[in-house]
C-alpha cells in the first residue's frame, strides 16, 4: 500500500510537471491558435540558459545566490528576446496560413533553438543550480503506520524538491489565473482567444499580444525547466520528455487551462500506475518494460474515443 | 421572370404527393430552442419555400431533414417511411441534396472536380480499378464525365470549368454549389439561401435555373430565401417560421396577407 | 514561288466565257480531291496544273453542287474530321461519313414533313456544325436555305423570312424560336419551327415546333423502313445542277431593306475550289467558324471551301469562347476582321506592359528584328544571315511563344478584309510569321474579287483578281468585275438587280478604286462618295484621310478638294502619341491647342503629308490628289460637338460648314486663318469656337510611276 | 517558352482527364526518365547514388505515403516512422519465412501490413481532428517503436537487437545484401518508385482521390453528399500507410541494408518526412518528389558544402550547423511560400506556358 501511495506521489509530481508544459502549449494555441511544438525545447532552452549564465558567472567568481538570481534574470531576458524574435520574424509573416504551416514554423523553430543552445552551452548534460536558487534539497521520509507490506508500517519518501515544484507550480497557476482575469493585458488575452477580429474591433494589437504570450510560455518554461531539472539534470533529452504533455492536452483539451492541469495530473499517475502494477500483470517483467513510452497516449485515446472534445471542452455544435 | 414562371406554370407540374413530412419537431442546443414542435410537409414536384426571419430556425430546418440534427421531438416520415435517427449520408443516399448558406465548396478542387464529386453516390469501381485508372474506372468516370459536363452546359458555366473553386466571384461559386447538388440527381432539393449575396442579374439567372430543374426534371425543391420577390414568383407554397414556430402556411398569396407573418418580418414585441 | 495558273491564264485573255473557267475549275476538283489527301502542297500543286490529263477527260461527271461534294467527300475522305464543336468540354468530332449519315437523316425527316424542292428553309443562329448541315439537307433535296443574322431583331428577320417566303426555320435556341414565333404572323408560308438545344423549349406547343433531333429521328426511322431510300436521296442530289439556286444571302444594305443574293451552285463551288486552288487547302486544313453564318464570307470560307477541299471545320462553344476555342484548336487558316488583328495587337502589347524588365527588353529587341527581317522572309526576300539567325532565336524566343498564345501556331493562311488595316498593324502580325494577307470580296461576287498571292502582298492594296476574275475600273473610278461567283439576281428585286449587272455581264461593286502600276487592286472609297478636281482628276477624301491616319502621330484628318484646284486637309494630331513625343523632348505644353500649334509640331506633321505625297505620287491615278496644303486644327474634332458620327465617323459636310473662314483660307493662299463662330451644340448649349491656325504649303512631287512589278518566279 | 498548346486539343474525355494532357509535359517527363533509367546510373558515383539518389527514392515514397494522407485527406499523422518500421520488419519475417519469394514481391506486400495497422491507428479519426488526431497518431509511433525493441521475435532474436538483411537475387543478380551494387539497388528502387507513383496519381485523379479532398476541404459537405466519414478516412489511412510501409522495407532493404529500429523509424523520422511534405507542397506528388530531394540530401549538403564555402566545421559544430541551418531553411521556406515547392514548380511551369507574357 505504502508502495501505490508512492507511486501516486510520483506520478502527481511527474503530472503537475506535464501540466505546466501542457500549460505552456494552451497559452500559446490559446492567443495564436499555434501548436508551439517548440515548447519542449523552450524548457531546455530556457534551463540551460540559466544553467549556463550561472556557469560562466562562476568561473568569473561570482557565485551564490545573488549569482543564481542574476541568471536567473538573464533567462527571462533571453525568453523575452526569443518572444519578440518569434513574433517578429515567424508569426508575423505567416499569420494568416493554416494552422499546420505555423505548427512546422515551431518544429524549424525547434531544430534552430537545438542548433544554438549546443552551439553556445554544448551537447553535454549540465547539473542544475537548485541549491544556489534557494531551491529545497534533501528529502522527507512519511512512516504510514500499516500501510505496508504484511501489516507493517510504510515507508513513503517525499523528495522537497517535488513539494516544491507542486506548490511553485500552484502558485504559477493562480499568478496566470490573476493575470488573465484582472489585468488589462489579460482580458485582451482572453478577447483574442475568443476571436481576433473581435479584439482587432476593440484595437487590441495583437502583436503585442503575441510576445506577451510567448513570453508568458518562456516562463512557464522556464519554472519547468528548473523543475524538471533538478529531478534529474539539464539535457536536450528532456526535450522529447515534453513530448509527454501531448496526451494531457489531448486530455485536457488544446484550448483549456484547468484541463491542461488535471489532465496533467491523471497522466502522471495514470502512467506511473500503468508502468509499476498494469504493464508487468498484463506483459510481464520484461516485456512490460518501458511501457511509458506510449501508455499515456493509449490513455489519452481512450479517452477521447468517448468524450472528442476534451476534458473541459463544451460539445461540438458543428454548423453548416 | 414572372412572365416565364407564369407561361410555364400552365404546362408545370401538378404538385403530387406528400413527399416529406415534418412534424411535432422540436430541436435543441444544449438551453437554447432552435425550432419548436413545427410541422409542415413538402410535396412531390414543388417548389417549397421556408422564410422567416434572422434566427427563425431555417437552416436548422434543413439541417434536421437532411440529417445533419437530430431533433429531440417529432418524427420525419420521407417517402412514405419515418425515418429513424441517422448520419447525413443516409440521406444523401435516399436522394436528398443541398446548398449551403454561406457556399460549402471544397475549395482546392476546380469546379469540374467538385461536380465530379457529386457523382459519388453513383460511382462504384473498387480500388483495384482506380489503381490503374483504366478499363471500367476509366469508362465509368468518362460516363459521369458526361453527366457532369451535362450539368455545366445546364448552369453555363463553361468558362469556369477547370478554374479552382476558391478563385471564383461568389455568384458562381453558389451556381457550382447548386451543380454539385444537381449532379446527386436529387429528388428533395435543399437550398439555403441560394441567392444571398448576388446582384439583380445573378439572382435572375440562378432563379432561372431554380425553375428549369424544377420543370425539366422535376425535381422538388425546398428553398430558404430572403428576397421576398424571388420567394413569390418561384415557389408553390411557403411555410414561415418565427423563432422556431411555424406562424403561417399556404400559397404566397396567402401569407403574403397573413398579419403575423408581416408582424414579424416588421419586428412587432412577443 | 508558284502563281495560280488558272489566273494567269483568266488574267491574259479580256474574252473569256466564264462558264468554260466554271468547268475547268470544277474538273480539277477532281484530279485535286485525289491527290489532296497526304500530298505536300507543292505537289498537289503541280499535279494540279491545266495540264493534267484528268482534266481534259470530258467524260468526268461534274461535282458542281455542295451535296455532291458531300457524296464525294464521304468516300474519300470517311474517317476525316468534318466538323468539330466544342460542346461538354470537349471537342465533338464528325467525321465525313458521319457528317453524310447526319445530313441525310435531317434531308429525309424534312423531305418527310414536307419541304419541298424549291421551298426555302431559314438558318438562324451561332455556327453550329447542325447549322451547317441543315444547308446540305436542304440543298439535297432541292430546297434553298436562307441564313438570317441570329443577332437581327424580330422585325428585321420578319421581313427576311417574308420575303424569302420561308416554308421551315431552324433555330438554334429558345432564345431564336422566341423570335421565330412572334413573327409567325408576318410569315404565312412558314410551317414548321426546328430546334437544336430543347434547353426551356419542353412546355411549348409543339404543334408546329420539332426538334432537330427528331426530324432526324424522323428520317432515319424511314431510312430503316424503306432500304431504297438512300439511293432514292442521291439520286435527288444527283437531279441537282450547278446552275440551280443554292443559298440565298441577305445583304445587310445600308440604305433600304436587305437584298436576298442568289448564289447558284457553281457560284458556291467553282468560288471554294478556286480558292483552295489558290492558297492550297486540303483536307489536312482546319479553320474555326466564328463568323455570322448568314455573312457571305462564312458561308464560303467555312461551308463551299470546306466541301470543296474537306477542310474540318471547328465551331466555338459560345461567341465568348471564341478566342479560347481557336488557341485551343490552332486553325491552318483564319479570317477576321482587321479589328480583331488590333485587339490582339492591343492585347499582346498590354500585356507586355506588365512584363519584368528583361522580358521587356527581349520583346523589344526582337521586335526590331521581325520588323527588320520578318516581312522580307515571308515574301521571300534575301536577307542577311546574321538577321536569318537573328530571326531564328526571336522565333524560339518571341514570335512563336506569341503565335501560340494567340492561338496561331498552326497558321498557314490569315485574311482580312471588310475595311482599310493600318500597315503598322498589317505589317506587325507578318513580322511575327503570321501570314497574314488582304481581300477584296462581295456577297454579289462570291466574296472573292482579289486576292494578295503569297510574295506579293503589299498593305495598301488589296491584291490581285482572284482566279477567273476579271477586273476593270469604269470612267468613274468605280470597280467592275466578273467572276465565276457573280450571283445569280437579287430575289423578287429585279430593279435592282439591273442596277448592278450591266447587260453585258459586269457586276458594279459602288466601290471606287484603281489598279495600281503592280497590277494590284487599291479601293478608295465609296464610289458615291469620290469627287472630282477642277482638273478631271478623282479625289477620294476618305482614301487619303485612312492614308494620313495610319501615321500614330495622326488622329483624324478632313480632306476637301471636289471642285477645287487641288487638294488641303485638317489635321488632328494624336494627343498620345505626340504627347509622348513632348514629354521626351521636353516640349511644355498645355492644352491642345498649344502643343498644335508648336513649330515642331508642325514640321513633324509636314514630314508625314511629305510621305504620303511622295507615295501618291507613285501612283498615275491618285498622283493629283497629293496634299497641297494642310493646317492642324487648332481643336479636336469631337462627337460631342457633332463634328464627329457616334462611331466617330468624320462629318464632312458639316466640319466644311463649321470652318468655312479655315476652307476659305486654303484656296485663297492665305498663310493664317483664323475663326470666331458661335455654334449650337447637340445638347443645346451655345459656345464660342476661335482659334486661329498657320496653313502649310506643300511642294508636290512629280509624278513617278513605280517600276512594274518584279516577276517573282524568280524566286523559285 | 517551350509550350505549344495551340492545336492540342481534346476530342474525348479520356483525353481531356489525362494527367499530362499537354505534349510537352509528356515530352519532358519521358527525358526525366530517361535520365533516372540511363545517365544516373551509367554516370553518378557510387556515392552519389547510394547516399543521394536512394535516400531520395525512398524518402519519396514515403513522402507520398504521408501527402496522401495529411495532404490530400487533411489528416495529420505523426506516426510516419512508425508504419515504416512496420513495413521494413514484415518485410524481415516474411522473407525470413518464405525466402524463395522474390524479395520484390515482399517488399510490395509487406505494405500490406503497415496499411493494417494504419488503419487501427486511423480509427481515431472518426472522432477527433487536427491537432488532436496528430497527438492521436503518436501513440502508433511509441507503441510500435517499443514493439519493434520489446518484440525479438520481429528481429529474429538476433544479439544486435537489428535487422539484418539478407541477401536476395533477382535473375541471379544480388539485389539486398551486402553485394547488391549500388546501381542494382537504385534501379530497381526507381521501378518500385514509378510504378507506385503512377498508381498513386491513378488513385488520387479519380473517385477515391475526389472523396479524399473533398474530406479535407470541407467534411460536413462532403458527409452531407453521401460521402462515409469512416471508411473514406481508413481508406486514406490504408493508402498512406501503405506507401509508408513500402518506403520502410525499401529504406531497410535498399538502402541501410540493416539496422535497430529505434534509430531508423524513430520520431524524428516521422518529422522529416512531414518535413518534405510540407516543403514540397500538401497535396502535390511532384511536391513530395521535390521535398525529398530537398531535405534528404540537406545534410550531405551542409556536410560537403559548408567546408566548400569556407565555413570550417568539426564534427560537432557541424551537426549543430546542420540543426540551424535546417530550422532557418524551414521557417525561411514556409515564409517564402508556404504552399511549397510545388507552387514555385507550378508557376515556374505557369510562367513558360504564358511566355512571353508575364504570370
Amino acid at each position: 500500500m505504502d508502495f501505490l501511495i508512492q507511486t501516486v506521489w510520483e506520478g502527481l509530481v511527474a503530472g503537475v510537471l506535464y501540466a505546466l508544459i501542457a500549460l505552456g502549449f494552451v497559452l500559446i494555441f490559446k492567443a495564436s491558435g499555434v501548436f508551439n511544438f517548440a515548447q519542449g525545447i523552450m524548457v531546455v532552452f530556457s534551463a540551460l540558459t540559466l544553467v549556463g549564465t550561472y556557469e560562466k558567472l562562476s568561473q568569473l567568481g561570482f557565485k551564490g545566490f545573488p549569482a543564481a538570481m542574476l541568471s536567473l534574470v538573464v533567462a527571462l531576458a533571453v525568453m523575452f528576446v526569443l518572444a519578440v524574435l518569434v513574433e517578429r520574424v515567424v508569426l508575423r509573416p505567416l499569420v494568416n496560413q493554416p494552422d499546420i504551416i505555423l505548427f512546422m514554423a515551431t518544429f524549424g523553430l525547434t531544430y534552430l533553438l537545438i542548433g544554438v543552445g549546443e552551439t553556445i552551452f554544448g551537447g553535454n548534460p549540465k547539473i542544475m543550480i537548485t541549491k544556489e536558487l534557494g531551491l529545497p534539497t534533501g528529502s522527507t521520509e512519511l512512516v504510514l503506520p500499516g500501510l505496508g507490506p504484511d501489516g507493517r508500517n510504510g515507508l513513503v519518501l517525499l523528495q522537497h524538491i517535488d513539494i516544491a515544484a507542486a506548490i511553485i507550480a500552484s502558485i504559477m497557476i493562480a499568478g496566470l489565473a490573476t493575470f488573465f482575469q484582472y489585468t488589462r493585458i489579460g482580458r485582451a488575452l482572453r478577447a483574442v482567444a475568443d476571436s481576433h477580429k473581435a479584439a482587432l474591433s476593440v484595437g487590441i494589437s495583437l502583436n503585442q499580444i503575441w510576445v506577451v504570450v510567448w513570453f508568458t510560455a518562456g516562463i512557464v518554461a522556464l519554472v519547468t525547466g528548473i523543475m524538471w531539472g533538478a529531478r534529474s539534470d539539464v539535457s536536450f533529452g528532456l526535450s522529447t520528455v515534453a513530448l509527454k504533455a501531448l496526451p494531457v492536452l489531448i486530455l485536457g483539451g488544446f484550448t483549456s487551462i484547468p484541463g491542461a492541469i488535471v489532465g496533467g495530473l491523471i497522466i502522471g499517475i495514470g502512467e506511473k500506475l500503468g508502468e509499476l502494477y498494469l504493464a508487468p500483470m498484463l506483459l510481464g517483467s520484461t516485456m512490460g518494460r518501458g511501457v511509458e513510452s506510449w501508455f499515456a497516449f493509449f490513455i489519452a485515446l481512450a479517452f477521447v474515443m468517448f468524450r472528442p472534445q476534451g476534458l473541459f471542452g463544451d460539445k461540438i455544435i458543428e454548423r453548416i | 421572370m414572372k412572365a416565364d414562371v407564369g407561361q410555364m406554370g400552365a404546362a408545370g407540374p401538378a404538385a403530387g404527393a406528400v413527399m416529406l413530412e415534418v412534424k411535432d419537431v422540436s430541436l435543441s442546443f444544449g438551453g437554447v430552442k432552435a425550432i419548436r414542435g413545427v410541422s409542415f410537409d413538402i410535396k412531390r414536384g414543388e417548389i417549397r419555400a421556408i422564410i422567416g426571419p434572422n434566427g427563425a430556425g431555417k437552416t436548422s430546418m434543413l439541417n434536421v431533414i437532411n440529417g445533419f440534427y437530430h431533433p429531440q421531438a417529432g418524427t420525419i416520415t420521407y417517402k412514405g417511411a419515418q425515418r429513424e435517427k441517422m448520419r447525413p449520408y443516409i440521406a444523401a443516399s435516399q436522394g436528398i441534396a443541398r446548398t449551403f448558406q454561406n457556399v460549402a465548396l471544397f475549395k482546392g478542387m476546380s469546379t469540374l472536380d467538385n461536380i465530379m464529386t457529386g457523382r459519388t453516390l453513383k460511382m462504384h469501381k473498387g480500388l483495384g480499378w482506380q489503381m490503374l485508372r483504366y478499363g471500367p474506372a476509366m469508362a465509368e468516370e468518362v460516363r459521369h464525365r458526361e453527366v457532369v459536363e451535362k450539368i455545366i452546359d445546364f448552369l453555363e458555366i463553361e468558362a469556369i470549368r477547370k478554374t479552382p473553386v476558391g478563385k471564383l466571384p461568389y455568384g458562381l461559386q453558389k451556381r457550382v454549389e447548386l451543380g454539385r447538388a444537381l449532379a446527386m440527381e436529387p429528388e428533395l432539393l435543399l437550398l439555403d439561401e441560394p441567392m444571398a449575396g448576388m446582384n439583380l442579374e445573378e439572382k435572375q439567372d440562378m432563379s432561372r435555373f431554380i425553375i428549369d430543374i424544377n420543370r425539366q426534371m422535376g425535381t422538388t425543391m425546398a428553398l430558404i430565401e430572403h428576397d421576398m420577390g424571388v420567394v413569390m414568383d418561384l415557389s408553390d407554397r411557403v411555410v414561415v417560421l418565427d423563432y422556431g414556430q411555424k406562424i403561417a402556411d399556404g400559397t404566397p398569396a396567402v401569407v403574403q396577407a397573413d398579419q403575423k407573418v408581416i408582424d414579424a418580418y416588421l419586428g412587432v414585441a412577443h | 514561288m508558284p502563281v495560280c495558273p488558272i489566273s494567269q491564264k483568266f488574267i491574259a485573255s479580256e474574252t473569256i466565257d466564264l462558264r468554260i473557267a466554271c468547268i475547268a475549275a470544277l474538273r480539277s476538283l477532281h484530279s485535286y480531291s485525289k491527290i489532296a489527301r497526304g500530298v505536300p502542297h507543292r505537289r498537289a500543286w503541280e499535279e494540279n496544273n491545266l495540264s493534267d490529263p484528268l482534266l481534259s477527260t470530258p467524260a468526268t461527271p461534274l461535282l458542281d453542287t455542295v451535296p455532291k461534294l458531300l457524296i464525294r467527300n464521304a468516300s474519300i475522305h470517311a474517317d476525316r474530321p468534318a466538323f468539330r464543336e466544342k460542346a461538354f468540354g470537349i471537342w465533338q468530332t464528325w467525321t465525313w461519313a458521319q457528317t453524310l449519315d447526319e445530313i441525310r437523316a435531317l434531308s429525309i425527316g424534312l423531305y418527310v414533313l414536307g419541304l419541298k424542292r424549291g421551298e426555302t428553309l431559314a438558318i438562324i443562329g451561332d455556327n453550329r456544325p447542325r447549322l451547317y448541315w441543315a444547308f446540305t439537307a436542304a440543298q439535297a433535296i432541292g430546297a434553298v436555305p436562307v441564313p438570317v443574322y441570329q443577332d437581327s431583331v424580330a422585325d428585321e428577320m420578319a421581313y427576311v423570312l417574308g420575303h424569302a417566303e420561308t416554308a421551315f426555320a431552324i433555330a438554334e435556341n429558345q432564345e431564336q424560336v422566341d423570335k421565330v414565333q412572334s413573327i409567325t404572323a408576318r410569315v404565312p408560308t412558314l410551317r414548321y419551327i426546328s430546334y437544336c438545344d430543347p434547353r426551356g423549349l419542353k412546355d411549348y406547343d409543339h404543334k408546329q415546333l420539332k426538334s432537330y433531333e427528331d426530324i432526324q429521328e424522323i428520317g432515319r426511322q424511314e431510312l430503316r423502313r424503306n432500304p431504297g431510300l438512300d439511293a432514292w436521296w442521291r439520286g435527288e442530289i444527283d437531279i441537282g445542277r450547278g446552275s440551280d439556286i443554292s443559298v440565298m444571302l441577305y445583304t445587310s444594305g445600308t440604305t433600304g431593306k436587305p437584298k436576298g443574293v442568289m448564289l447558284s451552285h457553281e457560284n458556291v463551288v467553282v468560288s471554294g475550289v478556286n480558292a483552295n486552288l489558290f492558297d492550297r487547302y486540303t483536307a489536312d486544313d482546319t479553320m474555326i467558324a466564328y463568323l455570322p453564318m448568314a455573312w457571305v464570307g462564312d458561308h464560303i470560307f467555312s461551308y463551299g471551301q470546306a466541301f470543296a477541299a474537306g477542310i474540318c471545320v471547328a465551331c466555338p462553344e459560345s461567341p465568348d469562347t471564341a478566342v479560347a476555342d481557336r488557341t485551343e484548336i490552332g486553325p491552318s487558316s483564319f479570317f477576321a476582321p482587321p479589328r480583331v488583328f488590333e485587339n490582339m495587337l492591343t492585347q499582346i502589347l498590354v500585356r507586355m506592359e506588365d512584363a519584368g524588365p528583361t522580358k521587356k527588353a527581349l520583346f523589344q529587341y526582337f521586335l526590331t528584328v521581325a520588323k527588320r527581317a520578318g516581312e522580307k522572309r515571308l515574301n521571300g526576300e534575301s536577307i542577311p544571315a546574321t538577321d536569318r539567325l537573328l530571326y531564328w532565336i526571336g522565333d524560339k524566343l518571341v514570335y512563336a511563344p506569341l503565335r501560340n498564345r494567340m492561338g496561331l501556331s498552326k497558321l498557314r493562311v490569315a485574311y482580312t478584309a471588310g475595311e482599310a488595316i493600318g500597315p503598322e498593324l498589317f505589317s506587325f502580325f507578318r513580322a511575327l510569321g503570321v501570314n497574314l494577307k488582304q481581300l477584296y470580296g462581295q456577297t454579289e461576287a462570291s466574296v472573292f474579287i482579289t486576292l494578295q498571292p503569297d510574295g506579293e502582298v503589299y498593305p495598301e492594296t488589296v491584291g490581285k483578281p482572284g482566279p477567273g476574275v476579271v477586273i476593270k475600273i469604269d470612267n468613274n473610278g468605280e470597280v467592275l468585275f466578273k467572276s465565276p461567283g457573280v450571283f445569280q439576281k437579287y430575289y423578287k428585286n429585279d430593279e435592282a438587280t439591273a442596277e448592278t449587272k450591266t447587260a453585258d455581264g459586269w457586276v458594279r461593286t459602288g466601290d471606287a478604286g484603281f489598279i495600281d502600276t503592280r497590277g494590284h487592286l487599291c479601293i478608295i472609297d465609296r464610289a458615291k462618295d469620290v469627287g472630282r478636281l477642277n482638273n478631271g482628276a478623282i479625289f477620294a477624301p476618305k482614301y487619303l484621310e485612312n492614308r494620313l491616319k495610319f501615321f500614330p502621330e495622326v488622329k483624324e484628318a478632313v480632306a476637301f478638294g471636289h471642285g477645287r484646284d487641288h487638294v488641303s486637309m485638317f489635321v488632328n494630331i494624336d494627343l498620345v502619341t505626340v504627347g509622348n513625343w513632348a514629354e521626351r523632348n521636353n516640349v511644355i505644353y498645355s492644352s491642345y491647342q498649344e502643343l498644335a500649334a508648336h513649330p515642331d509640331v508642325k514640321k513633324m506633321i509636314e514630314k508625314r503629308v511629305d510621305e504620303l505625297n511622295a507615295s501618291l505620287a507613285k501612283e498615275p491615278r491618285v498622283a493629283a490628289s497629293q496634299i497641297h496644303r494642310f493646317m492642324i486644327l487648332p481643336k479636336e474634332l469631337d462627337a460631342d460637338d457633332g463634328e464627329l458620327t457616334r462611331t466617330l465617323k468624320v462629318r464632312r459636310a458639316f466640319i466644311a460648314d463649321r470652318y468655312q473662314p479655315f476652307i476659305k483660307a486654303f484656296y485663297d493662299g492665305s498663310a493664317r486663318a483664323s475663326i470666331r463662330t458661335e455654334v449650337t451644340f447637340e445638347d443645346g448649349r451655345k459656345g464660342m469656337i476661335e482659334g486661329s491656325a498657320d496653313i502649310v504649303d506643300m511642294q508636290p512631287h512629280a509624278i513617278m510611276p513605280r517600276e512594274p512589278a518584279r516577276i517573282m518566279e524568280a524566286a523559285e | 517558352m517551350f509550350y505549344r498548346e495551340a492545336g492540342q486539343f481534346k476530342t474525348t474525355y479520356r483525353d481531356d482527364m489525362a494527367v499530362f494532357p499537354i505534349l510537352q509535359d509528356r515530352i519532358g517527363l519521358l527525358v526525366i526518365i530517361s535520365l533516372a533509367i540511363f545517365a544516373i546510373p551509367l554516370l553518378g558515383s557510387k556515392f552519389f547514388i547510394s547516399s543521394v539518389m536512394i535516400p531520395f527514392l525512398v524518402f519519396t515514397l514515403a513522402a507520398m505515403g504521408l501527402n496522401i494522407l495529411t495532404g490530400y485527406t487533411g489528416l495529420i499523422s505523426l506516426g510516419t516512422g512508425a508504419f515504416m518500421g512496420v513495413g521494413a520488419f514484415a518485410c524481415y519475417k516474411l522473407t525470413t519465412y518464405f525466402p524463395n519469394v522474390n524479395i520484390i514481391v515482399w517488399i510490395l506486400a509487406s505494405g500490406l501490413f503497415s496499411a493494417a495497422v494504419g488503419v487501427m491507428f486511423g480509427i481515431p479519426s472518426l472522432r477527433v481532428k487536427g491537432f488532436y488526431l496528430a497527438v492521436a497518431t503518436l501513440a502508433a509511433q511509441f507503441f510500435l517503436q517499443w514493439c519493434f525493441v520489446r518484440i525479438p521475435w520481429l528481429f529474429n532474436y538476433n544479439v544486435s537487437g537489428a535487422i539484418e538483411v539478407p541477401e536476395r537475387t533477382l535473375l541471379g543478380l544480388a539485389i539486398t545484401g551486402p553485394r547488391a551494387t549500388p546501381e542494382v539497388r537504385y534501379l530497381v528502387l526507381l521501378g518500385i518508385v514509378a510504378l507506385m507513383t503512377w498508381v498513386a496519381s491513378n488513385i488520387l485523379h479519380g473517385r477515391i482521390g475526389r472523396k479524399w479532398m473533398a474530406v479535407r476541404d470541407m467534411d460536413i459537405a462532403a458527409e452531407l453528399m453521401g460521402i462515409k466519414m469512416l471508411p473514406t478516412k481508413l481508406l486514406s489511412f490504408a493508402v498512406s500507410s501503405y506507401y509508408c510501409g513500402v518506403a520502410g522495407a525499401c529504406m531497410m532493404f535498399l538502402w541501410y541494408g540493416g539496422g535497430e529500429a529505434n534509430d531508423v523509424f524513430d520520431i524524428n523520422a516521422s518529422f522529416n518526412v512531414l518535413f518534405m511534405v510540407i516543403i514540397g507542397g500538401l497535396g502535390s506528388l511532384i511536391g513530395s518528389f521535390f521535398g525529398a530531394a530537398f531535405i534528404s540530401s540537406l545534410p550531405t549538403t551542409l556536410k560537403f558544402g559548408l567546408p566548400a564555402m569556407g565555413i570550417p566545421i568539426t564534427g560537432a559544430t557541424a551537426e549543430h550547423m546542420t540543426f540551424i541551418v535546417t530550422g532557418s531553411l524551414i521557417i525561411f521556406f514556409l515564409i517564402v511560400e508556404p504552399h511549397g515547392l510545388a507552387r514555385l514548380w507550378q508557376i515556374a511551369k505557369e510562367k513558360l506556358r504564358l511566355w512571353p507574357f508575364p504570370y
